[in-house]
Parts: structure tokens; sequence; C-alpha cells
């Protein structure tokens, strides 16, 4: 069963094991053991970003491709919930067809994409994806009739996902069962089960073409692999997972913003997810995003801890201020990239 | 693709991309209401063109040369930016004279200082964080976005993440006018420096030796290396020089918007990406041309249609990707 | 006569491959040496190493009484070494004046030497102007070997100068060498073409496998079918 | 593949094929059909072309001329993948693995990629026994079945031109196509792969094309040659005969002083 859960490929090393464990056994049960929105919006997007930074493992782990584009497909399954749910009202109808509408648009403008550009050699399709996705980005902000604009969409959802609704008469465990509990819910399982679906795709016959293509793709070619039709339906797989990241993530706001998903601040955080948990290992994606979205709650307090213990020291003060925690990632980033390109998932399993 | 092909200013063999800069502003004249708006127009995305120009020329340089691609080049706009405002604002009484020569020489003392830090941070980002990664294309965009990250974070610490207002230099504000003819003045200088800056590139790289072993270390590095010469010595001097026309945009970007921001290094980097893509990853020449149609397009697009600007330059890019799949002048090589 | 280049228990690794495992062989002095060997014996590799363009992991290489195993490519050019590569590695964008422009280290070509050499390579005045990537195959054969001697080396080391090369090309290019050869230029020079070898060598090393099977004087092997079909795999008859 | 495959339908064919790099003509108009049941050794000195013909034929390279057919169909425009898949099959001269993966997953991906199963994303590739089980009796003929869980880029040089071979058996061709297999070779592993090429030969439907520099392999292998020199074709026939022409005397063995 958990083989075929986790299609045969294990963490291979106690401690990630445990690790692992522990991520998701907090996760299943957030809503009791850390009770309190706070923590309960930091459990969500956990959720989401495993599934956001696994589906992006899948190219740049995987399939050594280097894309910006991630956000603009996370972005486009939140606005498709948001569109749908602003322009059609609160209904599973509505929340289905955005959903739909978002896969066809990504998976399309994916292959359209992939099939253009992924010929060419990684730096050249870095730098398309990267203007591209800040095409879009402005687009998003520009057709603000559609979208909102910079201020985003905030919208309604169906009664059973409202935090008003209530489901259970009395409190369970010390928590009140309501709407937000089963949006949080549906998020863990449908994130979860998608994670275990990349992971499949990853050790399956068309992964391990990925990882041969990714080593020589030229001798990939010459024992009958044409290389741009896998890399097109890679990227398109990761797409399609990413718009359901973007999903789930605007289930959950019940808004859709430019700063929230279409951003380059959140490609950047999804690089440093990926590369900090450990590329081309997946389950790199889920410490990576539980590790991040955590430092980036509660680090800042703690650096402001810091910041006001070094008070009157010229600079220092500035450099461990709240705001610069990602100055700290981005060494710890440069140095994953150069020490450990495993991350820590790789330290982990190299110590068994 | 002929190997033979010259990549570099002035030795251009191909001439059809050249001819893409006059068709596009013949195209949009009759799509312009009145010709004095045309002239307005065409030398504001001259002058675009040419501070895009300035910025990209390094990085493209730099990836001809070297096959690094720079993904943190916007922070050392960005920070050449920092250094005008940190030059400029306390000499605000030689901007604010009315003088051109005091506003010229506070402009200079800017540009000096600007390119004599990115320069400098240039030669340290060589050594420290790109030099393990050569010939590593995957390492390299992920060492440099590292880069950056680290970078606009220091510069957040350093200047802090407040929008800072940079005026231009009294004599350099307003317009030269000629009847329905408006041409702002910065725009011209914009178009000066810019010329000057490919003219140095041209005579660098066609008349003196350094430029010579350059165009050799272009084509096949090890060769030159075994005739004699320590070519890894000219590529750090090329990436510090490439670091310092950055700061060198920086500045003169900065003063045509007037305002600076931590973020405005990687604005403009979505901009001379798609004119790199467009001249050809790594020519110089193909940069120069990308720049002007790019800044053209801008400002002829910015007139008719003003949302989609930047979609009009991406449509560019694509067409010329459909036309020539590796940009203008695609450098054969590696 | 002295040994001006001596190599003994050079090895070389490329990534996971281990090229030359114990090369030694010597190159007198003004001399011509031919490397000979099989495709994939480690001939190229072998230059590559005296050039400092691969790193020896053992041995030492002795050129002009100092050990330049380890030493940067440029350092290693500068003692007065020329390298004619396999791929000839002309700068195709670079005229055939400004390649030879950049050889000239120590300044300005130096005009009786341009002469002699446009005696001995008529094309290249011919072309002088153009971009050298529109010469021939055996134009920039000539131009690269040019570009090694436009100022006095001690040693040239030449890779495959006749592969591809038409036959009358070839003769042509023997002149030269033997030209050369007058001048007491000492050269090592890997080949593949016998007879090419053999009209040129005063003496030979043989590669195979990454190591040295045979050294002496050519005239020996020119002599002998039976050693050149051993070490070469040289023979029409034996088959038959 | 439906076509017949008798020994006088070629299985593939050259026609007028021409490439040039700039102002270098590398291959020159060259014309051949190759018949199934046969071994053709191609021939001729450094730089003669040979390698270029056969990136020409396994689509590496696009010529600037000509055409190539296989089984009569015109293939000159696909791309090297496809011609795997329509069954050329080749080991290349310098070896050209993944560096980074086992010897048996090497053989294993080949095996896949004849099984027809690369896009095959939801099944996990290690429930495929039968795709494993074949991966080992190909590295099983080759003689590296004690290698199978080395890193490719570990093997010794030897071992590696058996993986290589390993890798086109599995590919199951129609047509092989050997450059240079024994070149760097230890002696005594070179039976291993002659022997091999023999066992090919003996199934009697395959089509070989082999290009090798050592004579007594080829006189010893095949039963017809060709002489490239200088990227034209300037000879063809019986190896007794063929070795034994002038032309070939000076061309390729560049032995007209032969005293």
């Amino acid at each position: 069963m958990t083989r075929r859960l986790l299609s045969g490929d294990y963490p291979r090393s106690r401690m990630l094991a445990t690790l692992l464990l522990l991520i998701l056994a907090g996760l299943a049960f957030a809503p009791f053991a850390f009770p309190g929105t706070r923590s309960l919006d930091v459990a969500a997007k956990v959720c989401v970003f495993i599934l956001l930074v696994a589906s992006y493992d899948l190219l740049l782990g995987y399939t050594g491709i280097v894309s910006f584009a991630h956000t603009m497909f996370f972005g486009i399954g939140a606005y498709g919930i948001a569109i749908a749910a602003t322009r059609l009202g609160p209904t599973w109808g509505s929340l289905v067809l955005g959903s739909l509408v978002a896969l066809a648009c990504s998976a399309l403008l994916s292959l359209l994409i992939g099939m253009l550009s992924l010929r060419v050699k990684t730096i050249f399709f870095a730098m398309i994806t990267l203007a591209v996705a800040s095409f879009f980005a402005i687009l998003a902000s520009q057709l603000s009739g559609f979208t909102g604009g910079e201020d985003g969409l905030t919208y309604k959802l169906p009664q059973l996902l409202l935090p008003g609704t209530k489901l259970l008469e009395a409190p369970l465990f010390g928590v009140e069962i309501n709407g937000r509990i089963v949006s949080y819910y549906i998020v863990f399982f449908t994130a979860a089960a998608l994670f275990l679906a990349l992971l499949r795709v990853v050790n399956s016959p068309f992964g391990r073409v990925l990882q041969a293509i990714r080593e020589n793709d030229f001798r990939a070619e010459a024992i009958g692999y044409r290389s741009v039709i896998y890399r097109s339906v890679a990227n398109c797989v990761a797409a399609l997972a990413a718009s359901a990241a973007g999903i789930l993530y605007a289930l959950w706001l019940r808004y859709a913003g430019p700063d929230t998903t279409l951003s380059f601040d959140i490609m950047i955080d999804i690089l440093l997810m990926v590369v900090i948990g450990g590329m081309g290992t997946m389950y790199g994606a889920v410490v990576g995003a539980t590790l991040f979205v955590i430092a980036q709650t509660y680090l800042q307090d703690l650096m402001k801890l810091a910041s006001d213990a070094a008070a009157g020291i010229p600079l220092l003060p500035d450099l461990v201020h709240p705001d610069r925690w990602l100055l700290w990632l981005g060494i710890l980033f440069i140095l994953s990239v150069y020490r450990f390109p495993a991350g820590i998932v790789g330290k982990l399993r190299g110590r068994q | 693709m002929s190997p033979e092909k010259d990549e570099l200013p002035g030795a251009v063999l191909d001439k059809s991309p050249l001819a893409l800069i006059p068709v596009i502003a013949l195209v949009a004249l009759p799509l312009i209401p009145s010709l004095p708006t045309w002239v307005t127009l065409t030398v504001a995305g001259l002058a675009m063109g040419m501070m895009i120009f300035i910025m990209a020329s390094g990085l493209t340089l730099v990836f001809g040369l070297m096959d690094v691609m720079n993904f943190a080049h916007g922070a050392f706009i960005t920070i050449g930016a920092f250094v005008a405002t940190s030059v400029l604002l306390p000499l605000a009484g030689w901007t604010r004279a009315d003088s051109l020569w005091m506003n010229l020489a506070a402009m200079l003392l800017a540009v000096l200082a600007a390119m004599a830090v990115t320069g400098a941070i240039g030669l340290a980002f060589e050594r420290v964080i790109i030099k393990p990664v050569y010939g590593q294309h995957l390492k390299q965009i992920l060492i440099t976005m590292g880069g950056l990250i680290v970078a606009e974070q220091l510069i957040l610490a350093i200047w802090g993440p407040d929008m800072i207002a940079l005026p231009k230099p009294v004599t350099l504000r307003g317009s030269f006018i000629f009847g329905d003819i408006v041409i702002e003045k910065y725009r011209v200088l914009a178009v000066l420096v810019g010329l000057a800056v490919f003219a140095a590139m041209f005579l660098v790289l066609n008349r003196t030796r350094v430029g010579l072993l350059i165009r050799a270390g272009v084509e096949d590095s090890e060769m030159v290396e075994s005739l004699g010469y320590r070519i890894r010595r000219v590529f750090i001097g090329v990436f510090a020089a490439g670091s310092a026309l950055a700061g060198l945009g920086g500045v003169m970007w900065a003063l045509y918007q007037e305002t600076v921001t931590s973020a405005m290094g990687m604005h403009v980097m979505i901009l001379i990406f798609i004119v790199i893509i467009i001249g050809g990853l790594g020519s110089v020449g193909g940069c120069f041309i990308g720049s002007l149609l790019v800044g053209l397009m801008a400002n002829y697009v910015g007139f008719l249609a003003p949302k989609i600007a930047l979609g009009s330059n991406i449509l560019l890019m694509v067409l010329i990707l459909l036309w020539r799949p590796q940009g203008l002048y695609p450098v054969a090589k590696r | 006569m002295s040994n001006l280049l001596a190599l003994s228990g050079v090895n070389t690794r490329i990534g996971h491959y281990h090229i030359l495992q114990g090369v030694d062989f010597v190159v007198p002095q003004g001399g011509f040496t031919m490397l000979l060997g099989r495709n994939g014996a480690g001939k190229t590799t072998c230059l590559r190493t005296i050039m400092g363009l691969w790193k020896a992991s053992a041995g030492r290489i002795d050129f002009d009484g100092a050990d330049i195993a380890g030493r940067s490519t440029p350092a290693v050019a500068q003692l007065g070494i020329g390298y004619v590569p396999e791929s000839m590695g002309i700068f195709a964008g670079l005229t055939v004046r400004e390649n030879l422009t950049l050889a000239a280290r120590d300044g300005p070509i130096d005009e009786k030497r341009l002469d002699w050499m446009f005696g001995l390579f008529p094309a290249l005045k011919k072309f002088w102007h153009l971009p050298a990537g529109h010469l021939s195959g055996g134009q920039k054969q000539m131009l690269a070997i040019a570009r090694a001697m436009i100022e006095p080396r001690k040693l040239l080391l030449v890779d495959e100068p006749t592969k591809g090369l038409a036959p009358a090309i070839i003769a042509h290019m023997v002149e030269a060498f033997r030209e050369l050869k007058r001048t007491d230029t000492t050269i090592l020079l890997v080949e593949q073409n016998f007879n090419f070898a053999r009209s040129l060598g005063d003496t030979v090393a043989v590669m195979d496998s990454g190591r040295i099977v045979h050294s002496g004087n050519m005239g020996e092997l020119a002599g002998n079918e039976a050693l050149q079909y051993r070490l070469l795999g040289l023979s029409l008859d034996a088959h038959q | 593949m439906s076509e017949p495959r008798s020994g006088e339908h070629p299985v593939l064919e050259t026609h007028g094929l021409t490439i040039r790099f700039g102002g270098h003509v590398a291959v020159n108009q060259v014309s051949c059909a190759f018949r199934p049941d046969t071994l053709t050794a191609i021939v001729g000195p450094n730089g003669a072309g040979k390698t270029t013909y056969f990136n020409l034929i396994s689509g590496q390279l696009r010529p600037t001329g000509g055409r190539v057919t296989l089984y009569g169909e015109d293939i000159t425009a696909l791309p090297a993948s496809q011609r795997t898949r329509r069954g050329i099959g080749r080991a290349f001269q310098l070896t050209n693995l993944f560096p980074q993966l086992s010897v048996l997953e090497n053989v294993r991906l080949a095996v896949q990629s004849h099984a027809g199963m690369g896009l095959n994303l939801f099944s996990v590739w290690s429930g495929h026994v039968e795709l494993i089980e074949r991966a080992e009796h190909y590295l099983h003929r080759v003689k590296l079945t004690e290698r199978r869980d080395t890193l490719a880029s570990a093997l010794a040089h030897g071992d590696q031109r058996k993986l290589e071979l390993a890798i086109l058996l599995a590919l199951d061709p129609d047509l092989f196509m050997f450059d240079e297999p024994t070149a760097g070779m230890s002696v005594d592993e070179v039976p291993v792969i002659l022997e091999l090429i023999h066992e090919i030969k003996s199934q009697g439907d395959k089509t070989i094309l082999l290009v090798e520099h050592k004579m007594d392999v080829v006189s010893s292998l095949a039963d017809r040659i060709i002489v490239l020199h200088q990227g034209e074709l300037v000879a063809d026939g019986e190896p007794a005969t063929v070795i034994a022409s002038p032309i070939v005397q000076q061309a390729y063995l560049g032995l007209a002083g032969h005293e």
C-alpha cells in the first residue's frame, strides 16, 4: 500500500522519514493541533506550496528546465476560480467551470510555450519564460474590468465553505467544525493526492526518460526519445499541477490578486523552496515549502528580537531587520547550489 | 547560421535586420495623426532604445564572451541608480544651478561613482558567485538568481525600501521646440550617451589589440590561451566593464524616470531580456538594433494604445523568433 | 642531439576517463618527431596535456630544462611552444591579417618573416584582408601553421595537419614542412597518414590505449613492414 | 516496416547525399544502397567523411543536398529519434552514455524506447519487470552483468564500449551502424565485440554498416567494402577487389610509394 502510494520512491533516510511524518501529521491534524486563524492559514499555505514547489521540481530537478513562468500558471488557476466566482456567482458549478477553463488554458499555453521554445538552450528558455510571465502579470493588472487590476478580486464561495457555516452543533476536540475546516481539508487532501500523483509521474517510465534527457539529450534522441515532446509534456504536467495549486489557494483565500499569485516575488520563493529543500527529490518540496512558509511567518518575529538586540551597531540591525529575512535565505540558497545541490533531503539521505 | 558571420558592431554583414528600424518607423507614420507627433515619438523611442542598449550591452557581451548569463544584472542597474541618488542629492547645489556645465559635472560625478561601484561589485560577483559555475547553465541561472535575491536585500538594507525622488538637473529639464516638434532635452543627452557607448565599444572591439583578443576569445578562448594570452583576465575585465555599463544605464534610467525604487532593475530586466533575445544572445550589434526596435515600438504603441505597450514588445519578440528562431544575429558557437 | 621535450610517466584523466596511462617519450632538439597511433589512442590528449589544456594528474613534462606539467596554457605558450590543434582553431570572424597579428605576441609582425611565410603559403597573401572563415580547408590549415610560427618558437605541436585534405594540398604541405625543417625548427606532429609521416619524420613514437608502444627512429619503422602492421594495422596483404 | 525485405530490396539508400560546412564539402554526392543480410564496411582515411556520412543516415545531421530512404520511404526530414523508432540503430564512436545512471538503467531506457513506453506517465517504472529482464539479457550478451548497478561513468573504457553495444542491441534495429566499435579497446576485449557483430550477422536478416580502421577486422567480417575519400565514394565492391584496387592503395592507405 505504502509502496503503491509512494510509487516505490521511499524517503531512504530515517531522519527524513521522521520529518516527513511529522509534517504529514502536523498538516493532517492542523485544525486541532494548532487552532487559530493564523496557524490554519499557515497550514493551508504549506499544503498549497508543497504542491506548487513539487510541480516546479518536476521541471527544474527532474527535467533540467528553468522556467520563470510557473507563477503564471499558478495565477491562471487562482484567477480561474476568482473570475468564475465573481461573474457566475458562488456556486459549485461556477467553481468547477472556472477550474476546468483555467486548467485548459494552462495546458494550451504551456504546450504552446514548450513547442515554441523548448528546443533551445536552458538560458534562452529561462529568459523567454521570464518575459512571457511578466507580460502576463501586467496583462492581469491592466484588464482591471475583468481581473480587478492591482486590487485583485474578492469573492464569495458556496455556503458550505464559509466560516459562518457550522457543521456540527458541538465543538470537536475543542474546535468548532465550520466551513473553514471543510475548506482546509479540501485543500489538504487535494494537495496530498496531487503530490502523490507527481511522485508517480517522476517514478514512471516517462519520469525516467526525463532524467535521461536531462543527463544527455543527444543520446536520448538517439535511442528514440524525441526530447522536445518529452520536455513539452513535462512542462504541461507541471503547469497543470501549478494551476491546481492556484485553484486551491484561491479557494482558501477567497481572494486572488497579482501579489498573492502572479508576482515575481513568489517565483523567487518557489526557487528558494525547491533548492533549499532539494532539487530532483520531490520530498525536497515538502521540506522546503514547510520550512519556508514557517520561516516567512515566524522567523521575522525571531529576527525582530535579534535586530533590537543589535541596536546601536552600524548596519547590523539593518541586516537582521525582520524585513531582511530573505537576505539570509538567499545566502542559504547560494550555499545550497554550491555545497549541497540535493538540498536538505540530500543531506539527510547522505548521512545514512 | 554560417559560422563565418561576424557578430560585432559595424562588421555586421547581414543587412536585413537593420532595415527593420526604418520599416517600423514608416509603418507607424500613417497611423500617427501628425508628423510632429511622429517625430517626437521617434526621437523618444530612439532615446529609450539607447538607454536600454547601455544597460543591455554589457550583459550580452559577457554572454557572448564567457557564456555566462547574469540574471542579477538588474540589481547592478538598481545599485547604479541608488549610487546616483547618494551623489546627486547632496550635490543639489550643482544640479539646481542654472548652469549646464555645473549640471553635467554633477551628472559626471554620479556616473563615475555608479560605474566604479557597480564595476567593483561586478568584479567581486564574478570571482565569488560565477567563477565556480562556468559552463553549467542551469547552475548559473540559479546562482545568479541567488545573487539577485541577496543584492536586492542589501540594497533595501542600505537605501531603505522607500522610493527616492531624483529630479533631473535644471538645464536638462524641458524641451527643444521646433515648430510643432517637441524634443525633450534629456532624451537628446540619452541618444548622445548611447551613441558614445556604441562607438566606444565599436572602436575598442575593432581597433585595439584588446578588442582583437575579445573577438578571438568569443570564438575560441582555448586557442587564444594557446597563443599565450591570459584570456581569463580579459574576461574578468569585460565582466567588470559590463557591470559598470549597467551602473551607467542605471543612472541614465533613474534620471529619465526621476524616481528610484529597489524594483526598478527587475522591471527593466524584462525589456533587456527581450532586447537580447531579439538581437541574438551574445551579439552586440543585434542588441543595438533590438534596443532601438523595442524603444520605438514602446513609444509608438504607448501613444496609440497605451494598455498594450509591453505586450507589443512581447509580440515583436515572438514575431522575430518566428522569423529567426535564434534572434536577429545568432552567434554560432559552442 | 639533446632533448627539447621529454614526457615521463604522464597520466591524464578527463572526467571519469583515464586517457593517458603513463606516457614516456622524447622530442630531440631540431628534429621532426611523429606521434602515430590509431584513433582514440590518446595522441591528441598528449598534445593537449603538453599545452596545459588538460592537466596531467601524474608525471613530468620537461621542456627546455624545466618541468612544465601543471602550468597554465598561456604560460606554456609563452615559453615558446606553438600549437596547431586538430580543429585548427582558426578565428573565423577575424581576417587573415588579424589572425596573424594576434599570434605575433611581441608586437608588429616581422616583415621579413612574413615574406618568407607568404613564400611558403601564397594563399595567405592573396586573402590577407578576408575573414578566415572564408578560406578553404587547406588554406585554413596553412593559416593555422603560419600562426603558430609567425614568431620563432622553440617547439611546434601540430595535430593531424593532413586531415581531410586533398593529395595535391598534402604534397604542398610536405614541401612547406621540409622548408621549415631547414630552419631547424623542432616539431612534434600527430599523424595518421603514414606516408606523410614517413616522408618528414626523423623520430617516431607510436601510441596505443594511452601508452607509448614503440619509439625509435623513423627509418627503422619505415623499413619494417611487420612492425608497421603490428603497431598500426597497416597492411594490404595480411588477410587475402 | 511492412515492406518485403527480400535480399533484393535495399533497406537503406542514400541518393546524392551531400553536406557542406561553410566552404568545406564533408560528404559529396554519395549514392549507395544497402541490402539486408549484408555487412558493409565503410573505410577511408581520417577526415574522409565516414562519421559524417553516418550522422546523415542516423539523423544527427541534416544534409544540404540529397535524400536518405528507408525501405523506399524518404526519411531525410525525420529527426534522429524517429529514425531510431523506424529501425535504425547506431553505436557511437566516442562513448555517449547517460553517465549518472546505472549500467542497467542505460540499457533499460533503450528497451523501454523499443517497447514504446516512454509516454507512460502513471505506472511505476520498477513494476515493468519484463523490461528489466530484457535489459539484463542484453547486458549478459555483452558480458556486463556483473556491473549492472555501477554508474555508467565509473566503467572502464572497454566496458563503456560494451554498454554502448548493449544499448544498440536493446533497440533491436533492422539496420545496425557501428562506428569504430573496437577503437581504444585493449587487445583482449576486441574479440568479444567481433563475436557479437558476427552473431548479429549470422541472424541473417539484419543490415550492418561498419566504420572500421583495422583492415584485418574489415576483411574478416565484411561482405562488401565501400571507400570514402574526401567525402566522395571512390570504390565499392567485394573486399578483396576493393582492397587490391589502385585507387584504394593510394587514397586510403596512403601507401602509393609501397616499395
